[in-house]
């Protein structure tokens, strides 16, 4: 058991492809995706068409998380619909998922 | 008149007010997310089929100068969108630019709406119809993201893969191809799926659109009386210049009044995605209300019944 | 007996009866629930649809004694429901007001496969039909939740806001709305995707109910025979009235065998929902095995026969 | 980064509305709603028709997670199918879910 | 060749190149998960309504020695499959034995593509056809498991009951049964939905297939030449196989062609969730690839107009 | 309020019904399922039509969280696309699902 950081962030659908981008560029190995819906401060979204909120969960160490999350912020946080947070996990074989 | 009414009156009219006022009735009726991307895909799918397999048997002469006026339709209302929502709307540029977008493009639903309107009232637009459909659909977005040049802090590129890929102009271009590679005779046996079934199919994805629209009409408040009035004049102004090109390009007169109806539309698929990544920071409350909230019902209601009559006027003069 | 066989032999009966086996076969066939929803949503909206508009063409003088047989149905099989569970099923008066609420209301599907097996056995049931089945879902959960009184732990202003602004009321109550006000005439459009394909997928839809009522069969053990013995019984005594009012109020054989299926089936749509927050501390695995796992399927293979055969002799003796 | 309770509620979707009710009340900003299906000690479902389960995320201080703890313990828990639990998060810029 | 042609630009076809093109150029084109698993249960189950509806109607004599064919196949193609993939395609034991196990079911949409290619061209098949297809699905998939033998680390009774009670060999066979026993009569209210819908449902299926193949065409770089190779003459090899034994059998031009490209397909539903089962340590990529990215797109483009033309042939001498 | 784990499981759909088996063994008293797409090492997925990544999150003691996660570890990590961690969660009437 390792113990890592599981990083949420849960925006906007048209966001997906540039978050699995930013995840991909700091060397992360795997996410999870699940469809969401939400509300909250900004309330945007872009159509119905496009979907709903999009939620990406990735497990990772705590300086990759803390990388990912300051470009997220930088890049993102001003215009887009976007929560990002991080909790601790406790990840079997988790060595894996170190990158 | 009574052409108003009878338009009020068909049942794809009737289910978008039945989603409205689902809505406003608080009820928890819904059309879950996946059933409705399958009806837009299905929807966009056979429009484009349609269009092409009439591409397939047209002369290139007869769709040359529409398709023509349709490219120029689709330079000149984003244009005129942009400067009235500066001047009259009192927009900043990038949200003007957002709504300009919307406009230059064109409502596939309001298309399909204006269609079965002219038809129950003994008219008819040319098949290929739906070929300008997507034809009409980018370049108004393109020209009105130009407007917002330097404000645009989003990624151009990123927005031009975004309408030039997106499903919907994938979904149309694709079938428009499909159906003219394969032309009428081959299509026959998905007739029945494609065409008898499309305006039922139309009906439950209008209920969304009600859902849609209801959700919008709480913003109108915010959106203030002076836009939501400027949502009205906007599609009547470009509904008839559609109007009127398309007489000039030789249209029927069901063909001219679908034709006005599609340049007096707003887009609400293409546009809202594309708008987004280039311009994320305009107010997508603005321009989706407008779009969604205000002229596409003002189209469905009014629009599409004053566009037939302008062409009726136009024609037998 | 041939009637019966013949009835056993429906592609719809025999949809639910896959349902049944896979589930039994500890299959993984599931309908999606966006696809159940979406089915649902079409099925309501097309009853609807084609109840509005024969009530569009009807009589009022025609409706108005099927109606008025209608709403008194709704008011007597709560009570008869409520006093039987409550005597020989020896439920407390919460469980009995929830299993009451749910005989009271109808069960749309078991109407659908009354009318075509009546249609398959060489009759006609009026085509206002659908419109009572709108008027017959509502009054019996609100007398069954009267009888709940202060036992009624949960908001009695939401259920009533949950039953009333529900799904399959605004869809039914929509669709007869735009049905009427449209008339057949303006629905000629919408026909193939509504009527043609509407028997075909009541057909996937059997398929879920099927597998939904394989998981309820579970639960029969635990609800014990007296239950099972009452939830065939109650059916075949409101059923049997429903034949003798709907002959009563001068509809048809056909008519009449429907309405008795009609009156002598339990909701299992819009009551379960009312119950669940009137009386949350009612026991679903009572009020919804009775419903779905026990009157459901009886109605279908058993009932239904039985009062198009009690029609027959009422009508030509 | 600030550290603030995620809190997650799971139960039958009729809830949802009731639950978001509690949310605003105790001034929430935001939530994220996910569809799931579930089982538990009272494997309750009013009907299919209703839908499966509903799972409800929100990022709250620990105090507004408490008092709404405590509100959903009362009013739903007897009754109805629920579960309900936080967990510690590090929220990008936070503060802004802070009510 | 003009056959070749006109079977590329079947709409059915082209959906599938829509797909494919979509997925080049990275458009978020998509059909959602629920519905594609909607239209997979349709198609599903009307193939199976349709075979059982034709075996209502067939005497034994004229389905038995076409039965008898069709396990004879199911028998023959994985052995063969297993050899050549052993011995020219260096694979281990436990791929070849996957491969094997798709290549000795059948893909339902390459028997769905042949019969309509089959039909364009004036031909027909036998309308029990869709009953063989039920047949073909599982021995296949269990000769190839018995290969793999000890090193099966997976569950061989779990992968039996998967196949067994998997939703394809659910609809596929309940399908029929419903169809042999509610016979073509009571099948024709729900004809519409099931028989006049097929094709336009296919075309929408076919996209999804498309993309999904588009994302396996990327994997084809790390299959080898070798390997795609194969994945072509294994189909031409059990394709004419199929024809010779369908002509044998006694069936039709149509369809020993359609026959062939039975033989000839390999599955991408029942055989993938079966071997994942039972053979976990075999590499999907290697038999997905094979079966979906190269073997399916063949014969949908080459293998079934070849197929016919020796069917033509054979028949002809 | 008790402390549990959250044991969160993230895998090819088809090990849907063996590890809800593991759970039941274990005596676990309930659980909740959300479907997901993902990518990770292995990208591992029988079939489309077999459907996406299936989601089981649980709350458990730790004693039963570190017991199934053996178990799954054994069984499952070598030839399956899965994931498996652990969150601390304060649960709310908690001890209802100490087995
Ligand atoms: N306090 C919150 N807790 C959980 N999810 C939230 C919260 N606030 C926002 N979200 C989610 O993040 C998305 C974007 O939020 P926002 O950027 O505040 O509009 C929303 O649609 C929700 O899905
Ligand atoms: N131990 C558990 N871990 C995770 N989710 C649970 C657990 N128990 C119950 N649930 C979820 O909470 C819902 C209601 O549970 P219950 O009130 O115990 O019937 C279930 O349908 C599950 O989705
Ligand atoms: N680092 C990760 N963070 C979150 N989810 C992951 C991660 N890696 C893998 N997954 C999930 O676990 C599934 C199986 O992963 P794998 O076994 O690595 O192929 C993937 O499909 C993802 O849904
Ligand atoms: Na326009
Ligand atoms: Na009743
Ligand atoms: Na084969």
């Amino acid at each position: 058991m390792t113990t890592l950081q599981k990083l949420t962030m849960v925006g906007e659908r048209l966001l997906r492809d540039q978050l699995l981008d930013v995840l991909r560029r700091h060397g992360v190995s795997g996410w999870t995706i699940t469809l969401a819906e939400g509300e909250g401060s900004r309330g945007v979204r872009a159509s119905e068409w496009a979907g709903r909120n999009v939620q990406i969960d990735t497990l990772v160490s705590r300086e990759t998380a803390d990388a990912i999350l300051e470009e997220v912020s930088e890049r993102f946080f001003e215009d887009w619909a976007l929560i990002a947070y991080t909790v601790e996990a406790r990840v079997l074989r988790g060595d894996k998922y170190l990158s | 008149m009574e052409a108003l009414a009878d338009n009020l009156l068909s049942p794809v009219v009737l289910c978008f007010a039945l989603g409205i006022a689902a809505r406003l009735l608080r009820s928890d009726l819904s059309i879950p997310e996946p059933v409705y991307q399958g009806l837009s895909i299905y929807l966009l799918l056979a429009i484009g089929l349609k269009g092409g397999s009439a591409l397939a048997v047209a002369s290139p002469a007869e769709v040359a100068l529409p398709a023509a006026m349709t490219l120029l339709a689709g330079v000149l209302t984003p244009v005129s969108a942009f400067y009235i929502m500066r001047r009259f709307g009192r927009l900043d540029a990038t949200d003007s630019a957002a709504v300009a977008a919307h406009y230059g493009s064109v409502s596939v639903v309001t298309f399909l709406a204006a269609g079965e309107a002219v038809r129950r009232a003994g008219h008819a637009g040319e098949d290929f119809l739906p070929a300008l459909v997507a034809v009409l659909e980018v370049p108004g977005i393109i020209v009105a993201l130009l407007f917002a040049g330097s404000q645009a802090s989003g990624s151009w590129k990123r927005a031009l893969h975004e309408v030039a890929t997106g499903k919907s102009i994938v979904l149309l271009a694709g079938g428009l191809l499909i159906g003219m590679v394969a032309g009428p005779g081959r299509l026959e046996g998905v007739q029945p799926f494609f065409t008898s079934a499309f305006q039922g199919a139309l009906c439950l994805f209008m209920i969304e659109l009600g859902l849609a629209t209801g959700r919008r009409l709480r913003d109108l408040r915010h959106t203030g009386a002076r836009l939501v009035v400027l949502g009205c004049l906007l599609p009547l102004f470009h509904g008839a210049l559609g109007v009127v090109m398309g007489t000039l390009a030789g249209l029927s007169t069901g063909g001219a009044a679908v034709f006005g109806a599609m340049v007096g539309s707003a887009s609400y698929i293409a546009a809202p995605a594309a708008v987004r990544v280039a311009l994320p920071k305009a107010n997508p409350a603005c321009y989706l209300t407008l779009a969604l909230g205000v002229t596409f019902p003002f189209n469905l209601a009014i629009g599409v019944p004053l566009f037939l009559k302008l062409a009726s006027l136009l024609q037998n003069s």
